[in-house]
């Protein structure tokens, strides 16, 4: 019995080693770097839909005279910070020209140094975070920054929704969610603010809920996961939190709109598309993530689109430009080129700053209808 | 009595109470330097208990022991105690010493146990080679880095002489739980040798042996008491060993001692054949 | 003041029956095979799961039952293939081959549920909203610490009355002698297992129905938090389970809203950001207690023999 | 006769050993030069940096665990002391106040910056080897202060607090009002790092990002050989066969558990700081429990007790769950193409399942209590008898 078991194992790991079949065709790889599970699983799996439409819809791309396929290589950097290194190196180890990724900004954060140590360059879809581009010469991103978001929710919540006092919940070691409240602090006004953060794993928030009720706060700023959020609203719910709701572009996601759907609790949040502003494009989207079983679980198990799914549609395209200019598949010339690259997407002009940051100067804002459960436009809001 | 010699031991007024039952009820012994003496009594008379008070293994509940004339342990009822003491001479201490084991080996007491207590994954060799650790000098970090060679040497050496001495030369290298019995219990004995101690406690070395290996480790308890210029205290019920070749003996019995003296005085004496009538125990 | 404090009680109390019914899990298997049964907390997820992917599908007075029976096959079913092999094993490799199971199943449940957090079904009438004293929450919470008391008083019934209660208590005194009397220890310890998980189940019902996600780590904290509480109340003890999950769980709670009881109470004006410490303030109880009474509450004591 | 002859031979063996072990390093180093990160075959250095970090570490847990006898789960704690204390000595000034974007950082002292404007390029390399040790001496230090109230403590229970202080370190890196030495709850960055290290010889640049923490890893884990060989090695091997014997030998129980774990806590701290120099972040959230317990099954694979086990088992675990199995994630494995089984999360199952059964029916695990010198000596002494 031990033998068997033993060769058996052994087997299996040389045999693991077996190399792969290879496409006749010539391939152009770019990486998908996403979490695909974890905290920020579902919002990793919307974003790679868009890249997916797109590379269905554009499944080729000439780059200095050949016709090259584009292949997209997928790496689960599990929304794990410690992992995100690894995944990165796996990506770059499969020869992608360049990567697309990640939702979540700690993970683009910990897979930057890797990234730049192998000369390969990175687009960022939606890490808001500021250290992301700092500090790195090869990543960029297509999305606007937190200092910006913080400062766009905090004018919102003073403005629109008339609050003088703000309750900023943020996630422990999460960059994403610790960073846009400390934004939306320094604009809201510190003496303001109430400002508290949760640890990994928690699933009761009915005691955060009572301290924003007890401090007399009169907005509820929770830019987390998802996955805390559903939970969030839920409790919102039973225990009548009295005050809006505020996070950033994560919860412009339908595990939000199902999870407030029926409750009586006010959502609003910036994000990066108001579906609607592109009619063709949605329709084609849907009608596909419809048709595609896997995409339909992936996006939540119906067709609302996040806005996080449009923006992985234009950082696709954005990255076929880059190959274009590049006219070649190295990732060094890929990376000369992208500074460069100009596009026309679905979610607005893309082009790049000095840093490799988008020059990108408005957002939307959305509130959650909670009787039909989609999202309601509310204005495109900017910052002088 | 070896009364000329100086005192190894001195036990005074040891009362060792768990709860509300008191093993041990003041019990006070002597021992000098070059003796061997034994503490017997029916099972559960609380020999063990003693035993165990003496090395350090349990704090006593009252009273005083002294070792080469320093003393070393003393306690009185204190705390829940106080109030809970069912023995005698309570006001008598008032010190507090309450030594770990290896303090007092240290000091140069070493003991064997009732059920053989070697280091299993060891060979023969590293179980008398690490009680030799006590003896070091060296501190960590020169042992770590192989400062200590010369020291590490030595004690090898030292550690084959004393298997030599013991007989266990030619099994050096076997674990030492592949031993038959009666090798566990020489090197038990060996390994507590290696400490270098003054005075060796055997708690029932002769437990479990036929009486072939019973008559060798008479031979040799008082071949080690000549070679190694050590006193010896041991707990046995077997008679023959211990009539064989202590020169005192302390009888107790449910805690107390009711006897003490030569083997002769005993071997007469009422209250111990009292004690031991109908329950003889010739295990 | 009181008004402030009122909804940190309540929740505590309802988080510290839920750790409760986990706890018991603990302190029975611990009392009995003297094992940290780090697979415990996750079983408590699984049957989350369970119960997420049978309500899709079946109605909730089938999938109720169903998720309750399978959750005690698994716990069955862990015992016999992870640890009965290891009877006789050191302590140590049981203990390793519990985290391994837990390992086991967490990655199995990420691979299932493909990592993403499930919802779990609204249960009607327990996940309804209710006023209690002036304070909005749901029923559930207000129900889980009666529901609890009613189950281990029943539990302490059944050890106490019953000729298997009777076999445990007496192989949790002694393993070897009560095998020697002719208990049927692997019987016993099925039926510990059983218990244990039956309770966890439950537990878990109430747990998702207050805090509706379930991901493949939900279970790691309150497993370990109820093991927690099985120490803090004195490992082997019921009771003791008991008192120490609703302590644990008030404490978690209050520590939680802390800052905001002491800003609203003028005590201090600028956040200390005590948050940060409601999971680790569980463990500083737990130490506290190790430190000074390592019995725990209402454990006994034991003396070692040399 | 015999003894000499066995002493002849263990020292040759360990000769055997330092000779292979230099020229594993030498390879170690070639390997860095040639394997570029876009080679297919980089995913081997990435294994050797992530698998020397786990093997200090597992080698460290069982000097503690397998040694000592001590069931202690608070390994992710010290590493985490370690990670964060080299990261935040290292962090040069330029990319000090991006790094703590939201406090005004308090420690403002880069060890290799520090060193290398007073000795030019080597204080480099002298001030992250300084950092390196700050690392283990803050973890060890930590060690002792929590090893005062829990070395007392049996078995499980010992197991169970020092999870908890585990858990209570994590909170308090994480928590606010520290936040101008260790950041808060955000992430260290832009410290000196293993794709940062490089040699210059001339115009050439030597890479030595695998180089250096299999160097550390070695040297550590050479250290932790001599101390398991030397009289306390043997001291601790006894407290872990029967306590009270030692204790009656004369063994100090309580300096001995201290001295064990102090130790073992400083190369854990080591393995910290190598873990923050090649993931080239350090975050409190990653020091999770998870990661104790995946270093505990490392031990277990390699066999509890063998320090060679402890570093194939650990080289293996990581070779296979980031490496080997990787195609378990992503469609096809074995050249079988099953999308629908082979998706994500299935590589972590089928590794798992693995570690089960080697937990279960191979207990010893992989070397058992025996080391790769034993094996030399055991051939040759087959060798020997054959000859004969």
């Amino acid at each position: 019995m031990k033998k068997i078991l033993s060769i058996a194992l052994i087997l299996c790991l040389v045999m693991a080693l077996a190399p792969m079949a290879f496409a006749d065709n010539p391939v152009v790889k770019i990486g998908v770097f996403e979490p695909q599970s974890g905290d920020n699983g579902a919002g990793g799996k919307q974003e790679v839909l868009g890249m997916q439409y797109a590379n269905k819809l554009t499944p080729t791309v000439e780059i200095g005279g050949t016709e090259y396929d584009v292949q997209l290589v997928y790496a689960d950097n599990a929304s794990s910070n410690d992992k995100a290194p690894t995944a990165a190196q796996d990506l770059i180890s499969n020869g992608v020209s360049l990567v697309l990724g990640s939702y979540g900004s700690g993970v683009s954060i910990a897979a930057s140094d890797t990234f730049a140590n192998a000369g390969v360059p990175a687009i960022g879809v939606t890490c808001t975070n500021p250290q992301v581009t700092a500090d790195c010469e090869v990543y960029f991103r297509i999305c606007f920054l937190d200092p910006f978001q913080g400062t766009v929710l905090a004018n919102f919540a003073k403005n629109e929704l008339g609050a003088t006092k703000a309750y900023c919940l943020a996630k422990l070691g999460d960059d994403y969610s610790g960073g846009l409240c400390n934004f939306f602090i320094d604009a809201f006004g510190k003496d303001n603010c109430v400002y508290e953060q949760f640890p990994e794993g928690t699933s009761d928030f009915s005691t955060y809920i009572t301290n924003a009720q007890n401090q007399g706060c009169d907005v509820f700023f929770s830019p987390v996961s998802t996955e805390a959020a559903a939970q969030i609203i839920a409790k919102a719910d039973t225990q009548a939190l009295g005050m809006p709701i505020l996070a950033g572009d994560t919860w412009d996601s339908n595990v939000i709109l199902n999870a407030a759907k029926g409750t009586d609790v006010q959502i609003c949040v910036t994000t990066f598309y108001q579906e609607g502003a592109d009619a063709e494009f949605d329709a084609g989207i849907k009608e596909w993530i419809r048709s595609d079983s896997t995409a339909l679980a992936n996006n939540g198990g119906n067709d609302e689109l996040a806005a996080v799914t449009v923006m992985g549609y234009d950082a696709y395209y954005v990255a076929l430009e880059a190959l274009k200019a590049a006219g070649s598949v190295d990732p060094e010339d890929v990376l000369e080129a992208i500074p460069s690259v100009e596009y026309a997407g679905v979610t607005g002009n893309i082009a790049f700053d000095d840093i490799g940051d988008a020059l990108r100067d408005s957002a939307f804002v959305k509130s959650c209808n909670t009787e039909t459960g989609v999202w309601d436009f509310v204005s495109v809001a900017t910052v002088d | 009595m070896r009364k000329d010699k100086p005192c190894v031991l001195k036990v005074e007024d040891i009362t060792m109470q768990f709860g509300g039952v008191v093993a041990v009820n003041n019990f006070s012994m002597e021992e000098y330097e070059g003796e061997i003496v034994a503490i017997i009594g029916p099972n559960g008379a609380g020999k063990t208990t003693a035993f165990n008070v003496i090395t350090g293994v349990y704090a006593p509940t009252n009273g005083r022991v002294s070792f080469n004339g320093e003393r070393v342990i003393e306690n009185f009822p204190r705390g829940k105690m106080k109030k809970a003491y069912l023995g005698q001479n309570a006001g008598k201490y008032t010190g507090h010493l309450e030594p770990t084991p290896d303090k007092l080996t240290a000091l140069g007491m070493a003991r064997t146990f009732q059920n053989i207590r070697l280091w299993k994954s060891m060979t023969v060799f590293d179980n008398v080679l690490i009680a030799k650790h006590l003896k070091r000098t060296s501190n960590l970090f020169s042992a770590t880095f192989g400062a200590n060679r010369v020291e590490e040497q030595m004690q090898r050496e030292e550690a084959d002489a004393l298997l030599e001495t013991v007989g266990l030369a030619d099994v050096r290298d076997e674990l030492a739980t592949s031993l038959p019995y009666g090798k566990q219990r020489r090197l038990e004995i060996a390994r507590a040798l290696a400490t270098e101690p003054k005075l060796l406690l055997l708690d029932e070395p002769a437990a479990g042996m036929n009486p072939q290996e019973t008559v060798e480790l008479t031979k040799f308890i008082g071949e080690i008491r000549d070679q190694f210029h050590v006193s010896i205290l041991l707990i046995e019920h077997h008679m023959d060993l211990v009539m064989d070749i202590s020169e005192r003996i302390y009888v107790l019995d449910f805690g107390s001692m009711i006897a003490s003296g030569t083997p002769a005085e005993i071997q007469t004496n009422e209250k111990v054949i009292d004690a031991y009538l109908g329950v003889t125990d010739d295990a | 003041m009181a008004k402030t404090i009122l909804p940190y009680i309540i929740s505590g109390i309802s988080v510290g029956g839920q750790y409760a019914l986990i706890a018991i899990g603990y302190t029975m298997v611990y009392g009995i095979l003297r094992l940290i049964n780090f697979a415990h907390g996750d079983v408590f997820m699984v049957a989350g799961l369970m119960m997420v992917y049978m309500a899709a599908a079946l109605p909730l007075y089938i999938a109720i039952p169903l998720m309750i029976i399978l959750t005690v096959f698994l716990g069955f079913m862990i015992e016999r293939v992870a640890y009965r092999p290891l009877r006789t094993a050191p302590r140590m490799s049981v203990m390793i081959s519990a985290i391994g199971v837990s390992y086991l199943i967490q990655n199995l449940a990420l691979y299932i549920t493909g990592g993403l957090n499930k919802n779990y079904p609204a249960i009607p009438w327990i996940s309804d909203r209710v006023t209690v004293f002036g304070m909005e929450t749901s029923r559930v919470t207000i129900i889980t610490p009666f529901l609890t008391i009613i189950l281990v008083v029943a539990l302490v019934q059944l050890i106490n009355h019953t000729k298997i209660g009777m076999a445990m208590r007496a192989v949790s005194l002694n393993f070897e002698t009560s095998q020697l009397m002719g208990i049927r220890i692997n019987n016993v310890i099925s039926a510990t297992f059983i218990i244990g998980t039956f309770l966890a189940a439950v537990g878990s019902m109430l747990f998702f129905t207050n805090y509706p996600g379930v991901v493949p780590t939900s279970g790691a904290m309150p497993g370990l938090k109820a093991f927690v509480a099985a120490v803090f109340g004195g490992i082997g003890s019921i009771p003791g389970a008991v008192i120490g999950a609703f302590i644990i769980g008030i404490a978690e709670s209050l520590i939680k809203g802390l800052d905001t009881i002491l800003i609203v109470h003028g005590t201090i004006t600028e956040q200390i950001g005590f948050a940060t410490f409601s999971d680790a303030f569980t463990f500083v109880l737990l130490i506290i207690v190790l430190v000074f009474k390592p019995t725990g509450l209402f454990g006994e004591k034991t003396t070692d023999k040399v | 006769m015999k003894q000499v002859n066995a002493s002849q031979s263990s020292k040759k063996s360990s000769w055997i050993s330092f000779l292979i072990t230099l020229a594993f390093l030498a390879l170690v180093f070639c390997l860095d030069q040639i394997i570029k990160p876009t080679n297919k075959m980089y995913m081997l250095l990435t294994v050797l940096q992530k698998g020397s970090v786990y093997a200090l570490a597992a080698v460290s847990m069982n000097l503690l665990n397998g040694y000592t006898g001590l069931f202690s789960l608070g390994h992710a704690g010290f590493m985490l002391i370690g990670a964060y204390t080299y990261a935040i000595f290292t962090i040069p000034s330029s990319a000090r106040d991006t790094v703590y974007q939201y406090f005004d950082a308090a420690i403002r002292v880069s060890f290799p910056e520090v060193l290398s404007n007073m000795m030019g390029p080597a204080g480099t390399a002298l001030g992250v080897l300084a950092a390196v040790i700050l690392a283990g001496l803050m973890a060890a230090f930590f060690a002792y202060l929590i090893g005062l109230p829990v070395l007392r403590l049996k078995s499980d229970y010992l197991a169970i607090a020092t999870l908890g202080f585990a858990e209570i370190i994590r909170a308090m890196f994480q928590w606010q009002k520290l936040g101008p030495i260790t950041n808060g709850s955000n992430l260290l960055k832009s410290f000196a790092r293993t794709s940062k290290f490089k040699l210059e010889v001339g115009d050439t640049k030597l890479v030595l990002s695998t180089f250096v923490p299999v160097l550390i890893a070695t040297a550590s884990i050479f250290i932790i050989v001599k101390l398991v060989n030397s009289t306390y090695g043997r001291a601790f091997k006894a407290i872990r066969d029967d306590e009270v014997a030692a204790e009656a030998m004369g063994i100090n129980l309580a300096k001995h558990k201290m001295i064990s774990f102090t130790v073992s806590s400083f190369f854990a701290g080591v393995s910290g700081a190598m873990m923050a120099m090649v993931l080239s972040i350090a975050q409190a959230s990653n020091f999770k429990s998870a990661m104790t317990y995946e270093i505990l099954l490392m031990v277990v694979l390699g066999g509890i007790g063998s320090i060679s086990g402890s570093v194939i088992g650990s080289l293996l675990f990581v070779a296979a769950s980031e490496w080997w199995l990787r195609g378990l994630d992503s469609g096809t494995f074995l050249g079988i193409n099953a999308p629908g089984v082979f998706r994500n999360g299935f590589r972590l199952v089928v590794f798992s399942i693995i570690i089960m059964i080697v937990v279960l029916f191979f207990r010893k695990g992989i070397m058992g209590e025996k080391e790769i010198s034993d094996l030399f000596r055991a051939r040759k002494k087959k060798a020997r008898g054959a000859a004969q």
